[in-house]
This record gives structure tokens, sequence and C-alpha cells, in this order.
């Protein structure tokens, strides 16, 4: 990396907020150049034609058109590099993360309650190994909330109705503030929280002291069989429903001639609008689900589903 | 006594958009696939521009007035079009 | 006895509340957005005490919530976007063509009639028991979990729509077709350029408000509607309908403020706008860019990266534009002859805090900064620079310069500058600390924070007690002149423009004979007229 | 015709204020239709998410009232533009019952739209008051609905406008037209047409989707 030959130059917690803190740099010394450049002329033309001041007046620039292009121009051009410097590490901080740690955070009026595939669940507060990307799969019980870690230059809001995917990732064990950052009522400003980045030692030692009653996907497996999933879908019963064994993650055939990946918004959609989208060579006799479980219900199904991805159907 | 009489023009642009109307409601009942939503737009734009161009007299009217009537659809355009264009591409 | 003016021509309470006299309709106006600046900065001054500590000492969240919604409501709709177009405006177009009045005047004074039922429904939504939506009234929390009077205060926002809606017809039709013979489109000055534009944003973008508001307050009403999550709608489809006409709105708060620079600067420093027709065409610009780039406050939000992608560069193209004025405005200077007086003050003072504000624009149109930035107070700082050190700084220059035009009276000298220099100083010392705390990480809108950003928060309160100091002064040393001031000269500035070819006050329909226009605006050849002019 | 000799002073001539106040009209015009637009977006974003609901949707919606409607409009147009065509003084009577006639077949379309309404009642297909319906597509339909009862119903608080201000112009021609009432008659007009304009694509957006299949 060539940034590590700028003299004095700090490296972020993150390699992204490296590279936003080098776009800031960038920012703040063309504002500088063009603030300095500006207050310059402004003080020395006040200075020199201020009135009653004997100078040179005549041969007034007339012929305005030249400069009108060169400072259109300069500053199109000076722009246009910003743009593309400031587009490029946007695409690279909101890439689709690879599937790897999974944490899933349900935002609701005012708290962050995150949980670890180990069932291990957290209040305000997440735990994570350092030098590891983590995805975190987002959802929101209410309002927009945002999902702000300021010291890794992260923000991503949180919309209910849907998942929203993000990578992050700290190099640094240390603890750092989560913030709210979208207006959701009256105790916005208490909805914060930290991120307690550890050794990946440190971090399993605490996953295993936490001591989980069960991994979430048992859990989403009891709640499979409590909602009375497991009726049609482990294939016993009167009414014929697609297995779930092997699904995920892979092509679902549509019975409108489509397919779909089976991806967590997909199996979220299916419980919840269950005729939308239906699989070929099914009836559409699934009830929709909406109302009756919530996103932290939600979020263990879908991880029960998952889950199962490993076994055959 | 003839001056209470309407123009032949407006008459033919009433019974050309009723004309238009029975085409449009035969033409949805069709089967044309997604043709369907473009006839009917189609037909529906082109019986707004009858009515502007006649009933609102804008064939009669200058340069000014076309621009002022033109103002509106244009931006309604670019309301439609970089409004959907996040919908239309969203992961 | 001089002769009648509009202000002599007749004493009633009926003369002044029929009124269709533009000048008194814009007095009217400057009544009520006196007003409203002052219930808005006291909402403000609540503010900035309350976050002097990082615990909650004044105020509970949920009346902290209502005092930024209040605040943000009333600064925006009932002074920031009627202030130079609705009162400088109003009196000053007409008189610039050499008009008579504005085309339709009964409709203004019905604008400013909605105008005021909009600010007493919203006043009446705050005094029931306040909104805490926060000025945008993002869905789903405005519709389903708010518990307040969002529909009152979206009903007054509603109808004040409606005013801005005809003031901008009015101007539209009114520079089209009331010029006086002789002014060609060149010949404008660059205020009405600007205030063209303007009025094109506000007829073409609060009617989308209008109906955003409305679907918002039917989600509310039914408790069932078309952003609501539960039913397959999407929040985000409110927030792309309503900066469809806020972010434009922030161009109807700024182009008029561009509008009056463009006069202080040309007759201070004696010498035409450098520039001129770039000038004008920037602002027509401006006003149809600024259409284009509403998604650059949605790019942590979930809209697609390619929309995202688009906006931010729409962002920065629009700064283009912008970026044109500031260096003609500074080339204007050039080989002029600049008379420090008040309105000047105010004019370098705008150019120097719309360039930071502008530049740190850019910041937040660089999509991979903005996703650190937006919603913290580097925002807020950001527009307040726009807003409140461009827009307010150029509304009070304006409202000096044509002080003596509007009440026939001339105002200290000596107060107005020590206004001027301490606006400027109390501005930076509040906002720009927020910079930093924004760089830092703090969120906006929040009630209690950290400790750790006390510093720069005990700062930036300090700099608002000097700020609210300096924004009541004119008040008084301008509500003094009104009455005891000396007599004005019809022409105090030796300024060129027709307005100043009629009489201080202006008699009631402006001008005796109709005048004609000859000359390109701006012929300010004070020193030339001496000597030969150089080729 | 009678010129009412007296203009407001800041127009120079007749044809001067008339002009103004027509291009005034336009730029009104032009505001409408951006209020509308903001509606015609959420129709587009949504029934690009659920085009199979919206075509159920608009199956339950009554084509015959709302083509019979259509017609109504059309035809009530025909009359207002018929109107400004002839007005003169020797008409006035003509004109006056050609606007009448206008009003009264404004007044038909909103009694349909009042009948139209009422039977979406009965179907339990009125959201947030009284909304059920069976099968997947529930939802979709739903956010066809809160569309089509807010579009429609601002379209219809724009047809009682219109029906106020043609019948105002109807009293005042029976009495003393002058070229100031041409004026106001042709800006009346103008408004009159574009809620026209407005219900043609309403119809098309509402009515005739999902008709071919079932």
């Amino acid at each position: 990396m060539w940034r590590q030959w700028i003299p004095f130059w700090q490296p972020g917690l993150s390699p992204h907020s490296g590279d936003v803190d080098l776009l800031f740099t960038g920012l703040l010394m063309v504002s500088a150049l063009v603030i300095g450049l500006l207050f310059f002329l402004l003080t020395l033309f006040c200075a020199r034609y201020r009135a009653g001041n004997q100078t040179d007046r005549d041969h007034r620039v007339k012929k305005s058109w030249h400069w009108e292009v060169s400072w259109t121009a300069a500053s199109f051009v000076c722009f246009l590099g910003l743009f593309v410097w400031g587009a490029s590490v946007y695409f690279q901080i909101y890439r689709t993360p690879a599937d790897e740690h999974d944490v899933f955070v349900v935002a609701k009026q005012w708290m962050w309650k995150t949980q670890h595939p180990g069932g291990q669940a957290e209040i305000d507060a997440l735990h994570i190994p350092i030098k590891r990307p983590i995805r975190l799969v987002m959802a929101s019980q209410d309002v927009i909330h945002s999902f702000f870690i300021p010291a890794l230059r992260l923000k991503h809001d949180v919309v209910p109705g849907r998942y929203q995917d993000l990578e992050i990732e700290v190099d640094k064990p240390g603890h750092y503030h989560l913030f709210c950052a979208e207006y959701c009522g009256t105790d916005h400003s208490g909805m914060i929280g930290e991120i307690v980045a550890m050794e990946p030692a440190d971090f399993s030692n605490w996953l295993t002291q936490q001591a989980p009653s069960s991994t979430l996907a048992s859990e989403g497996g009891q709640l499979f069989r409590e909602l009375g999933c497991s009726g049609c879908h482990s294939g016993g019963g009167t009414v014929r429903a697609p297995p779930l064994e092997g699904v995920y993650g892979k092509p679902v055939p549509l019975s409108d001639g489509t397919t779909v990946i089976a991806d967590d918004k997909y199996i979220r959609d299916s419980i919840l609008l269950p005729r939308s989208q239906v699989v070929a060579s099914y009836q559409p006799v699934m009830p929709s689900f909406e109302g009756k479980v919530s996103e932290d219900q939600l979020l263990r199904l879908v991880i029960y589903i998952k889950s199962l991805a490993g076994h055959s159907s | 006594m003839t001056e209470w009489r309407p123009p032949i023009a407006l008459v033919g642009a009433w019974l050309g958009l009723l004309a238009l109307l029975a085409l449009t409601v035969a033409l949805a009942y069709v089967p044309l696939g997604a043709g369907n939503g473009v006839v009917a737009l189609t037909i529906g734009t082109i019986k707004a521009g009858l009515v502007a161009a006649i009933f609102m007299e804008l064939r009669h009217r200058g340069g000014l007035t076309l621009v002022f009537a033109g103002a509106g659809l244009f931006w309604l355009g670019i309301l439609l079009w970089l409004g959907s264009m996040d919908f239309l591409t969203r992961t | 006895m001089s002769a009648k003016n509009y202000l002599t021509a007749d004493f009633t309470l009926r003369s002044w509340f029929l009124t269709t006299d533009h000048k008194r309709i814009a007095i009217l106006y400057f009544a009520s957005l006196i007003f409203f600046f002052f219930i808005g900065g006291a909402a403000a001054t609540a503010i900035r005490i309350e976050l002097a500590t990082p615990q909650a000492d004044l105020v509970s969240s949920d009346v902290y919530n209502r005092l930024f919604t209040m605040h943000g409501i009333i600064m925006v709709w009932f002074f920031l976007i009627p202030s130079i177009p609705n009162t400088l405006g109003n009196f000053i177009v007409p008189l610039m063509i050499g008009a008579r009045d504005l085309a339709f005047p009964r409709l203004n004074l019905m604008s400013w009639y909605i105008f005021m039922l909009g600010g007493c429904v919203t006043l009446f939504a705050i005094l029931a028991g306040g909104v805490d939506t926060g000025w945008t009234f993002y869905t789903p929390f405005s519709t389903l979990y708010s518990n307040s009077y969002v529909i009152v205060a979206a009903a007054g926002v509603f109808i004040a729509g409606f005013s801005s809606i005809l003031t901008g017809l009015n101007f539209i039709v009114t520079i089209h077709r009331l010029r006086a013979p002789g002014l060609t489109w060149y010949r404008l000055p660059l205020f009405l350029w600007s205030l063209y534009a303007t009025s094109v944003i506000l007829v073409l973008a609060t009617p989308v408000l209008a109906i955003t508001l409305l679907l918002m307050a039917t989600e509310r009403f039914f408790g069932v509607g078309i952003f609501d999550p539960r039913i397959g709608g999407d929040p985000l489809l409110f927030q792309h309908l309503f900066w469809f006409y806020s972010h434009p709105a922030v161009y109807i708060m700024i182009l008029p403020g561009m509008g009056v620079i463009n006069e202080l600067v040309s007759c201070f420093s004696r010498k035409q706008v450098f520039g001129y027709k770039f000038v004008a065409w920037c602002s027509l610009a401006i006003a149809a860019v600024g259409f284009l780039v509403w998604g650059h406050h949605m790019f942590v939000s979930g809209q697609s990266l390619i929309a995202s992608l688009v906006f931010s560069f729409m962002s920065f193209i629009v700064a283009v534009p912008s970026a044109i004025k500031v260096f003609n405005w500074t080339a204007t200077l050039h080989k002029g002859s600049i008379h420090f007086d008040a309105p000047m003050l105010y004019a370098l003072a705008f150019i120097g805090l719309f360039t930071i504000g502008g530049l740190t624009g850019l910041f937040l149109a660089c999509l991979a900064f903005d996703v650190h930035a937006t919603d913290t107070y580097f925002v807020v700082a950001h527009f307040h620079y726009i807003m409140v050190g461009g827009m307010v700084t150029a509304y009070f220059g304006g409202l000096h310069y044509w002080w003596p035009k509007i009440t026939g009276r001339l105002y200290s000298e000596y107060w107005a500058r020590t206004a001027a220099i301490l606006i400027f100083f109390g501005f930076n010392l509040t906002f720009f600390p927020q910079f930093i705390l924004g760089a830092e990480g703090m969120p906006r809108r929040y009630h209690v924070y950290p400790p750790e950003f006390q510093v720069w928060n005990v700062l930036s309160s300090g700099g608002a007690a000097i700020l609210a100091v300096a924004y009541l002064m004119p008040l008084f040393y301008l509500g003094y002149s009104a009455f005891f001031g000396k007599r004005a000269p019809a022409n105090p500035w030796n300024a060129p423009g027709l307005e100043w070819q009629t009489s201080s006050p202006p008699p009631e329909f402006n001008f005796a004979p109709q005048p004609v226009v000859t000359r390109e605006p701006y012929q300010y050849n004070e020193r030339f007229e001496a000597e030969p002019q150089n080729a | 015709m009678p010129e009412s000799s007296v203009f407001a002073p800041q127009y120079a001539s007749i044809p001067h204020r008339d002009h103004t106040a027509e291009l005034g009209m336009w730029v009104f015009i032009a505001t409408e239709v951006l209020l509308f637009g903001g509606l015609i977006l959420a129709y587009v974003v949504y029934r690009h998410a659920f085009p199979q609901d919206f075509a159920a949707g608009s199956r339950h919606t009554e084509i015959v009232i709302g083509t019979a409607n259509t017609a109504v409009l059309l035809t009530s147009s025909f009359l207002v533009a018929w109107a400004v065509e002839i007005f003169s003084p020797a008409t006035a009577k003509i004109v006056t019952r050609l606007l009448v006639g206008a009003a009264c077949l404004g007044l038909a379309f909103i009694v349909l739209k009042g009948i139209e309404y009422g039977k979406e009642y009965d179907e339990h297909l009125v959201p947030g008051i009284d909304f059920q319906f069976p099968g997947p597509k529930a939802n979709g339909v739903q956010l066809f609905f809160i569309f089509y009862f807010i579009a429609t119903a601002i379209h219809a608080l724009h047809m009682l406008i219109g029906i106020c201000l043609l019948i105002t112009l109807a009293v005042i021609c029976q009495r003393a037209p002058s070229t100031r009432h041409r004026t106001a008659l042709h800006s009346a007009a103008l408004y009159w047409h574009f809620v026209d304009v407005v219900w043609i694509f309403l119809f098309a957006l509402i009515y005739l989707p999902g008709r071919s299949t079932s």
C-alpha cells in the first residue's frame, strides 16, 4: 500500500476507515487551498481597491469569458476527481459482504439487540474479534434507525421491512461508540452502545463464557415446530410444501417461471408474504406470518433454515 | 345565425376523444402482455395531446406558453426518472 | 410637506390588511417573519443552552425533540423560504422592473393570508403540545409511532406551501410580462434572475411537498398507508418524495441571497458585476440541476448504489455554478472602488461563509465521506453555514441596503457595522465547532451526548449567545431609525437601478411617468465619468 | 363587446392583461402537474414491485362507471371549449346554457364516483376503514386501493372546485359579459381541461391494467 509512505499517517482502525480518513484529508486540503486563495484575493482587493486609495484602476478586465471558462473547467475537473475518489471508496465500504461470521442486529426503540450465531445475545453492545470481517444482518422492529460506528467511519440505516447487510472489520482491540444516527423518537440519544473488539482468543473465551442455553438455530428450530411450520414443510402432513433442507443459498424455480436465490431476504419475504414468490409446482396455500412473528423470531427462523443448508433433502 | 355553432375542430376533437376512449377500453381486453400498459398510456397521451392542442388552444399559442405547458411535464419526467431509478436498480 | 408615499397614503387598518400594494404586503410579510424568526431563534437558544452540558438538565428528551422540530419547521418554512422573496422580493421586484405592481396583486395579498393561516395552524400544533418528528417528518416514525401533533403541523406546512406557490407564480409572470420598455432580459439586475430561478423551484417543487405531506397525514390518520412497511410499502419512497421538494428548497433558501449579494457587491465596489451573463445563467442552472441531486440525502438509507452514484455526481455538478458565482463576485472587486458600508460588510461575510458552507457541501456530496458524516453535526454545521451564514446574512445585507428605500429613513451606520461584525464572529464561533463535532462523530438530534464532545459544544453555545445578541441589535437600531432616523434621499447609494429612480419611500404606484430603460444594469461610472475612459 | 375601460394599473392594455392572466394559469397548471406527479411516482414504484397485485386490484374497479365517467368528462370539456369559442354578448344565453350543462356533467361525474365508492365499500376494499381481500395479493391490492382512493379523491376535489367556478361564470355571463369575464372564463376553461387530462391518465392507470388476464 502506498499509503504507508505518507509521513505521520495514522492508519485507521480498519482498512476502510483509513480510506475515508485519507479522503477527508484530501477534501480538507482542496478546501484549504480554495479558501486560502479566495480569502487572499478578497483581502488583497479590499485593501488595494478600497475607496479613496489612489491606485491603478485602469485596464479593467472587460472580456470575461476566458476567465469564466477556465474556472468553470478547473472546478469541474477538480470535482470530478473528488467524485471518482469518493465513489470508489463507497463501493468498497458497501460491497456485498462475504458470508463469514454473521451477527444479527435488531434495532428497536431505543436499543440495539445483537445476537451471535451461537445464541449469545447482547443489549447495546457487540463483541467482535479483530482483523476479521464480520457480516451484520440488521433489521428494525419499528422505525428507521441508523447503525453508526464513528471510529470505523461507518454507518447504515436500518429500515423496517427489510434486512440490511453490512460488513464491519476492526483491526485494533478496544471499546468504540455505537450510535443511532437516524432520529427515532424520544430516547434517540439514549440508543447508544459500544463495540468491543477483542483478540480472537479472548473473543472465543468470551463466547464460551456467555454460555447460552441454546443456539439461534436450535431456537429457530423450536419456533419452526411451535408455529406449525414443520407440519407441512417436513413432508409428513396432508398439505404438500417444499422441503427446506439444502435450500439456502441455492436457486429456487418459481411458479411464474423465474428463479431466485434463496437468501435471507427471500426467506424473510416467504414467511411474511408467502404467496408473492411461490416455488414452482406448489400451491400457494401458506398463510402469512405478518404480525405474528417479531423480528427476533424471524431472524431465528431464517437462521434455522440456513442451518439446514448442509442437509440434503 | 351561425355564431353559436361550435367550430368543426372542436366537434372533431370531441368525437375523436370518444372514439379513442372506446378503442382503449376495447384494447385493454386483448391480451398483449406488457403491451397492454404501453397501449393504454400511448392512447392516454394522444387523448391528452388532443385536449391540450384543441380544447386548451395550445396549437394557437406561441413559444412561451408552450414552454410553460411543457415545463410541468419535463419536471414530472425528472421526478419519475430519478425517483424510480432507485427502485429499479435495487439489488 | 412632501407628496404622499405608500406609507402615508392611508393610515387605516383596513388600508393595511386589505391592501394590494406590493410594498405594503412586503411590510406585512416583514412583520410576520420577524415574529417567526424570534420564535425559531428562541427554540435555538433553548437547544444551545441544553447542549452546553452532556446531561439532560434544562429540558426532558421529549421537550428537546419538540424544540428542534419546532426550530426546523419555523425556520425553514416560516422564515427562510419566504424571507428574501416575500419581503425584499415583493418590495423590490416591481420597482426594479419599472412596473406599478406585481402581475396579480390580489393573489399576492391572498398569499400573505394563506401564509398566516399556515403559520397559525403550525403555532397551534406547537402550543397544543408540539411535534417531535423533526422537520423531515420521516415515516414510519411520523405516521405510526410519534405521539404528537403531526397532522396539525403538517397541515400548517401544507397550507403555507400554497403561499409559496402563489408567490412564485406571481414573480414568474411579473418578470415575464411587466418589464418596463427597453428592459430586456440581459438588462435585468441579477437579483431578478435569481428570484426568477427561485420562483421556478417554488412553483415546481412545492406541490410535491404538498402531496407528500398529504400522503403522510393520510397514513397517520387511517393507520395504514402507502409508505407502511407492514403492507409492503417503502419508507424510502417518502424520503424520495420529501427530498424532491426539500433539496431544491435549499436552493430556494440560497438563490435569493446570492441575488442580493450581486447588487451589494456591485454597488459598493462601484463596478459592474463581473461576468454578468454567466452569473445570470448560473442562477437558472442551479435551479434546474438542483432538482437532480436530492438522493444525496439518502446515501446511507439503503437506496441502490447506482442511484447514489448518479446523485453524487449530480451534486458535484450543481456545485460548479455556485463556485462560478463566488469567483465572479471576487473578480468584481478587482479594480473597483470599495466602500465598506454595512451592507458591504454583510456581503463580504456572505462570500466567506457561503464558500465554507459550499465546500463542506462537497464533503457531503462525496459518497464515502458522507457515510461517516451524514446525520452528524457536520451536516448541521454545513447547512447552517449555507442558510444562516448565507441566506440570513444576505437578508440582513439586503435589508440594510434597501432600508432607506423601504422606510425613507437612514439607520445608524455605526451600529449597523458593529452588528455585522458581531454576527460574523458569533456565527463562526457557534457553527465552526460543530464541523469538528461532526467529524468526531457526534450524531445530530442528540439530547444528551458522551462527555468527550462537551468542549466543542460549550464553544458553540457561547457563540450562540453572541449571535443571539447580535441578531437582536438590528431590531433596535433599525426600529429606531424607522421612526426617528434621518430622512433618506431617493438614491442614498448613488446606484443606477430603477428602484433608486423613484422617491424614498416610493409613491403608491411606484413611478409617475413610466420609466424607459436604455442601458445595461450596474453602470457605476462614478470614477470614469470624470476622466476619459480607457479603451 | 363592451370593453370595461378600467384595468389594473400594472397593465398596459387589455390584451396585455389577458395574456398575463393566461400565462399565470399555465404556471398554475405546471404546479398541478407536479402535485399529481408525486402520486404517479408512488404508483410507478409499487406497480413495479407488485405487478400482479396491481392488475388484480384494477380488476376490482368498476370499469363501466370509469368509462362512463371518462366520456362524461370529455363531453363536459367539449362544452366548455365550445362556450369559450363563441363567447360574446350576443351569445350570452347559449354560453350560459353550455356552462350549466358542463357543470351538470361534472356533477354527474361526482355522483357516479360516489356510487363507485359505495360499491367498493360494500366489497370491503377501502383501506384504513374496511379492507378485506382474500388471498395472497392482499398487501399489493391494498396499496393499489390506497393510491386509488387518494388520487380519485384529490381529483374529485378539483372537480368540485371546477364546478363552482363554472356555475359562478354561468351566472355572471347571464348578466353582463365583458372582456374581463372572457379572460376569467378562459382561465377557468384551462383549469377544467387540465382536470380532464388528469382523469385521462388516472383512467389508464386505474381501470385498464389487468383486464386481459385474470
